[in-house]
Parts: structure tokens; sequence; C-alpha cells
């Protein structure tokens, strides 16, 4: 009963404080921009708890733009590794999702899902930041639902 | 026994102190978003981004001590919980003696030497620059602040804050007296508090988050409480150190005045560090040693003469 | 910069309503696509000058074709609106939705041989 | 003191793209940096010749996300160079008009990711909030915000009509009664002249020798301007002023962009003063003749330059881009030098750095 009722008090706190971490993993720049926009007066993101954070160690979705290149394997994830759990991937735009423009170059490994598992796709070229916090909301829904599962 | 135990967790101790905390850091972030032209964060925001924080894992990077991390912030949001104790809240004092002026201030400085700790302790580079400077930033703010504080004391004759508080009642606001001691004080706090324009010890843009770059989980839940705490008691202590209010009158209306200062300190907190670019370390020192202490010491001379 | 900060304490904040009100998209914005299949030949001119694949041609026949469209991979630039000479295809200021499935939200626009348009 | 390597990157809080710059410090001050590129490198130039001229539209403007439109617009002139056709005038202003809008949109990001690198947010948040005015007139006149798609080989996708104009207008207006405050509060805010003056500063000499273009070269006084220099159509019939300071500092180069940016908006007037009729697209064919053709147009951080080869099919034979980035990224460990930590981000954000430009 009581270990049920901490879950749900976890999951609400984990539901209204999403601290991302943007990383370009290779892509054009536009999703990067308006995930920034995110922050600033326009689109808000703090009305819904989000924050961007510097620190993998301190992040809990990682918001991946762009096709991952061969260079940007790596790193990506290592900072992956680096984030503590619950953690979530999502992969923002087309290019993040399937490589979209960028697939079939010799340089790209494809989508974000090639390396990390990815809990949400945003389509979009760039993805609008509307999209994104749509794309929030529902990883927001999955967090609550996961409670419900156990 | 059983009020002892209710002036230490409840009022003015850990339970009342946590909830301030929280308090001010919704009422500075969306200070800071209506500055911006933001909406800025809902009410629940700092207790959800706590509550989360303690549900994360907890990781360690390879190398770094796992009990001095664990114990670090502890022992920092121990030390200002302890000074909270002895500060005065809208007058009402249960533990207070001559001299806890000084406690307060070596309490209040245990959480700049743990957080330098703290730093030392991780192996990331991030960590030991922000520990480094944190130390650094340490000696240019502490001497201005200890000036300033030793303004009202010297004035009321008494290291007591409820004394100084009490024969603020008499003489009117020490601010009215100081306004220069004021202003070293509200330097000096941004310092201690590691805001805006004086967080160079975790700036974003290049030591990402200082000390705190490898913390995760309960052990930053417990750091970000301690920053908070300590913003709070802060606060309370330039205010009864500076502003005072009539006693005695009615506790109602001795809360509504301390509320009201509280708010406008953490405004002048806020406005200041929106209006500020971060200053450098070396900055910082010259401004602190060739500005702040010359100015603090004549403000002290000026505060003896008065006194004879 | 002090003034500055005056002017936006006492000035509305510029932030939209979404997501605790309605979305409100401009009407030129190219989104979701929307397809019109009575217009559609098959003649596979779209799926050529698509940039990123978005757009697939199984041909069997002449008669006999599957076109698919896949928004995960669109990259939204509207060529295939362009290029369409019956238009039979152009942008909405629709938003597409974030999908935990990306292969999932592939769409099948049209099959010749049926004549129909079934959508999955 | 000991020296400690500071890595920055890939993943860092100052750079929006990856990059790893190494730098050597000995406590607070920096000794020497060294850099790595490469982390954004899609093959974009190798991925043109396996598409047609038509596709590479799309993908040359997804070269980067925020000076997308210039991509376009040079590669389409060089198009248009080798197929031989010069398009109306109208959808030349047109596309004049884009690029300084992005120009106006580059610099006021720039000024924004400058102000929050030093710690000032509320700059960063106005900026950008007047950055939206700008995003708001291309969707409208384009449909996208970033990836404005605005190109076709052979003129512009979209006409204005006088409801655009008017709007254009009016929106361009409110965005210089808002912008003129914040640009000014810059210009004369103390807290930003301490971090920026004397910091990091390019020699006109050291300018010259790293082929350095843009803003950079010239807030060090080294007055190139692709748009003076080698005018693509309408910028010759234009008329505006080439920013230069003489300093060469970090300084120096904020108040290029914020006097490019006032400068940007009196031509975005001209160019709709004069706008002329006529139609905004030609018929092309899809097979370009065989050729080759280089032009140059000034980005947002400076001049691009492109090598468009041609054997007569479908497909390129060859693209080569030069973009400003890459120039100035040769910078970074030269000005590394002499300075002190805190200082690291505004020289990196000082040359804009635009890593998807650089690595393509």
């Amino acid at each position: 009963m009581f270990e049920k009722m901490l879950n749900r008090t976890y999951r609400w706190a984990q539901k209204n404080s999403l601290w991302v971490l943007p990383f370009n993993t290779g892509g054009c720049n536009g999703c990067d921009i308006e995930i920034l926009d995110l922050l600033t007066p326009r689109y808000d993101v703090e009305r819904m708890g989000i924050l961007a954070e510097a620190s993998p160690r301190h992040a809990d979705v990682l918001l991946c733009t762009g096709p991952v290149t061969y260079q940007t394997r790596d790193a990506i994830w290592q900072i992956y590794s680096q984030m503590p759990s619950p953690k979530w991937v999502v992969a923002v735009g087309s290019c993040g999702a399937t490589g979209g423009v960028f697939t079939g170059s010799d340089t790209v490994l494809g989508g974000v899902d090639k390396v990390l598992p990815v809990d949400l796709y945003i389509p979009g070229c760039p993805v609008r930041p509307e999209a994104i916090i749509a794309g929030l909301i529902k990883l927001q829904e999955k967090i609550v639902k996961g409670a419900e599962n156990g | 026994m059983f009020e002892g135990l209710f002036y230490l967790f409840v009022f003015p101790g850990l339970a009342f102190q946590v909830f301030c905390g929280l308090a001010f850091e919704w009422v500075d972030r969306k200070l800071l978003a209506r500055f911006q032209r933001r909406v800025g964060p809902q009410w629940y925001q700092p207790l959800a981004d706590l509550i989360k924080l303690f549900s994360k894992e907890d990781l360690l990077p390879t190398g770094a001590s796992g009990w001095v991390a664990t114990i670090l912030p502890l022992i920092s949001l121990a030390a200002v919980l302890t000074a909270g104790l002895y500060i005065p809240v809208a007058g009402f004092t249960p533990f207070s003696f001559e001299g806890d002026l000084i406690v307060i201030v070596f309490l209040m400085g245990i959480p700049t030497l743990a957080y330098y700790l703290a730093g030392m302790t991780s192996v990331g580079i991030y960590s030991i620059l922000g520990g480094a400077r944190s130390l650094l930033q340490y000696f240019s703010y502490e001497v201005p602040l200890l000036l300033a504080f030793s303004g009202p004391a010297i004035l009321s004759g008494s290291w007591s804050v409820a004394e100084i508080l009490k024969s603020q009642a008499e003489l009117g606001p020490f601010i009215l007296f100081q306004p220069v001691g004021f202003c070293l004080a509200i330097a000096g706090l941004i310092g201690k508090l590691k805001r805006d324009p004086l967080d160079i010890p975790k700036a974003k843009s290049e030591v990402v988050a200082g000390s705190l770059t490898e913390f995760s989980g309960g052990k930053l839940a417990f750091w970000h409480l301690t920053m908070d705490i300590q913003a709070i008691v802060g606060i309370f202590l330039l205010i009864n150190l500076f502003f005072g209010m009539p006693l005695g009158i009615s506790p109602w209306i001795n809360t509504l005045i301390f509320s009201g200062e509280v708010l406008l300190v953490i405004f002048i907190l806020s406005a200041s560090s929106s209006i500020f670019a971060r200053l450098r370390i070396d900055q910082l020192a010259s401004l602190g040693w060739r500005i702040l202490v010359p100015v603090g010491i004549i403000q002290l001379l000026f505060v003896i003469l008065m006194g004879v | 910069m002090l003034r500055a900060l005056i002017d936006a304490l006492f000035s509305k904040a510029d932030t939209v309503q979404y997501p605790y009100g309605p979305v409100s998209l401009p009407e030129g914005f190219r989104g979701a696509i929307e397809f019109i299949p009575e217009r559609c030949t098959g003649c596979g001119l779209c799926v050529r000058d698509c940039p990123a694949n978005g757009l697939e041609l199984i041909r069997e026949s002449r008669e006999d074709f599957q076109l698919w469209y896949y928004p995960a991979r669109c990259a939204y630039c509207g060529q295939c609106q362009l290029t369409c000479p019956r238009g039979a295809i152009s942008h909405t200021n629709d938003m597409v939705l974030p999908t935990t499935d990306p292969e999932g939200l592939a769409v099948l626009l049209k099959t010749g041989h049926k004549n129909s348009n079934k959508k999955q | 003191m000991t020296k400690n390597i500071i890595p920055i990157g890939p993943q860092h809080p100052l750079l929006k793209e990856p990059i790893s710059v190494n730098i050597e410090v000995s406590g607070e001050d920096v000794l020497g940096g060294s850099l790595r590129i490469g982390y954004v490198h899609r093959g974009i130039e190798r991925l043109a010749q396996e598409r047609t001229y038509v596709q590479n539209v799309h993908l040359i403007e997804r070269i980067c996300g925020i000076c997308s439109h210039v991509h376009t617009t040079t590669f389409c002139y060089a198009v248009e160079d080798l197929l031989g056709v010069e398009i109306p005038p109208r959808a030349q202003y047109i596309r004049a008009l884009m690029c300084e809008l992005e120009r106006i949109h580059s610099h006021l990001l720039w000024i924004g990711i400058l102000a929050k690198h030093i710690g000032l947010d509320m700059v960063f948040m106005h900026s950008w909030h007047n950055r939206e005015i700008v995003l708001d007139i291309m969707e409208a006149l384009s449909g996208g915000r970033v990836s404005h798609a605005a190109n076709l080989i052979g003129g512009v996708r979209f006409d204005m009509d006088a409801e655009h104009e008017s709007m254009v207008r009016r929106k361009l207006q409110k965005l210089g009664d808002q912008l003129f405050g914040v640009l000014d509060a810059i210009r004369t805010d103390p807290t930003i002249r301490a971090r920026t003056i004397g910091v990091a500063p390019i020699t006109a000499d050291q300018i010259r020798e790293y082929s350095v273009v843009g803003p950079v070269a010239r807030a060090s006084g080294v007055a190139v301007d692709m748009r003076r220099d080698s005018p693509l159509p309408p910028y010759d019939k234009l008329d505006f002023n080439v920013i230069t300071y003489p300093e060469g500092d970090a300084w120096a180069r904020t108040m290029v962009r914020v006097d490019e940016t006032r400068e940007s908006l009196k031509l975005c007037e001209s160019i709709l003063d004069q706008m002329p009729e006529g139609p905004v697209t030609t018929r092309v064919r899809r097979k370009v003749p065989a050729g080759e053709t280089v032009i140059r147009a000034e980005a947002p951080r400076g001049e691009v330059f492109y090598y468009l080869r041609s054997d007569g099919s479908e497909f390129p034979a060859r693209l080569k881009i030069r973009t400003p980035t890459l120039a100035a990224l040769s910078l970074i460990p030269v000005q590394l030098s002499e300075i002190r930590v805190a200082d690291i981000p505004v020289v990196l954000a000082g040359i804009d750095l635009c890593i998807a430009c650089a690595d393509r």
C-alpha cells in the first residue's frame, strides 16, 4: 500500500519534472534551435517543469536530433550510459527517427534507434516547437502509465 | 521537551525551513520568468523536482569517494538548518544567545567548504574547477559580507541577532543608517548563494554544473535543498540585520511585514541576477578587494563614529 | 537593461496557450499531407522528386501498384505537392503527431488495381 | 601549477552541436587548445551526386538549419547559371528578402547565445523573443519556420500579394520598435562591455592569413562582404553599408552583428519598396548542360562558395561547398591563449559556430 503510494508520487514527480538534455547527433541545427526555442518566451516549457540541463547526470530525457553519424555514435552511447535511470530517449525530427534526407550517405548510420532504445519519435523537418511539446506530453503520459503497469 | 522538538522539527526548524526554501525557489523562478516575458513554473515545481531527484538512480563516477560524497550534502544541509534555528522569524526566536550572529556566519560558511570538497572528491575536471572556483570566490565575498554584518552589530552594541532586531525597533531600521552596508550584504549574499551574476563556480557555459556535475539522484536533491534553505536563511538574516520591524504589536502584523520584506529581498536578488552578466573570477576578486572591502571599512568607521 | 526588465515585468507574457489551450498553427505551415486518390494515376513523379524516400511506389504493372507514404522519413519540403501534375497530393497545416513506432505511421495512399483508398 | 585538459564536447552546454575542443589550462589561465571537428559530417557533397538537381535543393537546405535559405539560393543560382536562364526579377527580390530576414534571425540568435554564455539570460530571452517575429514572417511567406523550401530551380516557390507585403511591413515595424531598445541596452550595458572588450582580439593580418570572412573579418576592420564584392542580382541595385569595426575583439564582433541587424532591417524595407511586378518562376529543363560554375553569396556568417560541375545529366558531377564557419574554426586554437577559462564561451561564441555548415 505504502509502496504503491510512493511509486505513484514518484511517477507524478517524474512526470512534472522532466529535465532534458539536447544532443545533436549529426543533424542540421534546425531541430536544435527549435528545441532551444522551447525555453524562450513563446513556448516556455518551464510551465510544464521542463528544464534544459547541462550535465548528463542530471538529465531524465535525452533529446536526440538528427541522424546518427559514425562519429557521434560512441558519444551518444556514452552520454546515455551516464544518465541515471529512469531515463528516456526521444528522437526529434525525421532524421532522428529514420535518417530522413540523409539516408544512404556513407557517413550516416541512420536513425537514433540504431544505437539507443528510443521511447518516442517526433516526425517533422524541422519539428515545430508545438510538436516537440506534444511529444513531451506524450512522454509524460507514458511515464504515468508506467506506474499503473507496475 | 516536546516544545524543543517542535522548535527543532516544525517551526522555525526543519519543516518550516524546507517549506520556505521551496517557496523561495518558486518565487525566484517565477520572477525570473516574468522578467523574461515568460509564464514560469507551476507552484509545485520545486517539490516535484525534489521528489523526482530522490526517485532517480544514484550514480557515482568510478574513482569518486562514495561516503564522502554522501556525507557532504548532509553536513551542509544540517549546517544551514542549524543556522536557521537562531534567526528570528517575524520576531519570534526560541533559541537566542549573545554571539549567535558569529555562529550563524560560521555555519553559513560550511556549505561553501562542503561544495569545495565535493568538487575535489569527484574525478571530473569540471567538478575540480568548480570546487576551486568556489573557494576563490569565498575569499572575495566573505570579507565584505562580514564587514557588512558587523555594522548593525556595532551600532546596536550586541552580537545577537535578536538584540539587533530589538534595538532596531527603538532606533529605526538600520538600512537608513547603512544603505551602503546593505548593498555590500546583498552582493555578499549573491556570492554566497552562487547566484547569477556571481554564479562563477557553477557557470553552465564554462564548468557545466561545477562541483555538482557528477552528482545525481538523492545527493543532488540534498544539494538543491541546501542551496534553497541557505538562500532563505541568508535572506532572513539580512532582514533581521537591516530592516527590522516594530516589535510587540501583533504577531500577525509582524508576519505580514516580515513576508513583505522577504519578497522585497527576493525581488532584489532576482532582478540583479537578470540585469548583470556573470563576472570573471579575476574581475570578482578585484571587485571584492579593491571596491567592496574599502567601502565596507569606510562604512564601518562611519558606524563606529556614529556610535561615539 | 533595467528598463527592459521593468517593461517585461509589466507586460503580459508572450507564451502560447498550447499545451493548456488549443494549438494554433499558421495557415501556410507544411504539415501532414492530404491525398486525393481519385486524382492519382500512379505516374511516380512524386516518388522521383522526393528527396527523402518519403514516398514509395511498388509497381507490379501499369495498373497494379501501391503508393506508400512514410511521415517519419518525410522532409516536409512540399516538393511532391509541386511536382504532382494532377494536384493529388498536398500539405495541410496539421501537425504530425509524435509516435512510439515510426514505421507504424506509414500510410498506404493508393492501391492501383482495387482503385480504393485503404488506410492502415 | 599543474596543467589540466578541459575537454569541451562533444556534449557540452556551450555547444549546440558536437565538436570537441581540448583546452589546456593551468588554474584559470588558458594555455592553448586543439580542435576536432567532423562529428556532423553527413557526406552531403557526395550525397548530392546521387540525387537529382530537384532533390538536391532540399538536401542542400539541410546543410544548416540557421542559414538554410542562403545555401539553396546559392545552389539555385549556380544551377541556373549552368542552365543559362535568368530568373524573373521579382523572384530575385523575394530571394534577397528571405536572405535578409534570415540574416536578422541569425544575428538575433547569435546575440542571444552570446548573452546566455556570459550569464545574461534576460537578453537571451528578449533577443529570441524578437526573433520569433522574423520566423513568423518567414513562415507566413514560405510555410516553414526554419527550412523554408522557398527556392526552386528557376525561381521561388511562393509569390507575395499586397496583403503579405503589408503584413511584412507591419511586423518589421513592430520588430524594429521592440528591437532597438534591446540592442541599445546591449551596446551600453556595463557588464557586457566588461566581459567582451579586449577579449581575444584578432588582427586584420590574422584574418587575411586564415581567410576568415563575414562578421568576424568585418569586426577586425577587413571589409569583405559578398553582397558588395560579388553581388548576386538584386544586391547590385540595393544600397547598404558594410559595417566594420577596427578593434577586432569580442566587443567589436558583437557590435558588428548588432549594427548589421539594423542594416538588414533597413534593407528589407528597401527591398519591399523596390519589389518589381511579374512572374516568380521560369520553366527550366531537368537536365543541366555540361559545364562548371562558381557562385559566391553572403550568408549571415560570411561568404558561402559553391562550385558546381555538371556532365549533362540530371545529377551533378561534383558539388563543392565552402562555408564561412570552417575558416573561422581554424582561428579558435589561435584565440585560445592568454585568456581566462571564463573567456572560452566568448571566444567560441564569437565566431558564430555553425558546425553543421562546417562539417556538411
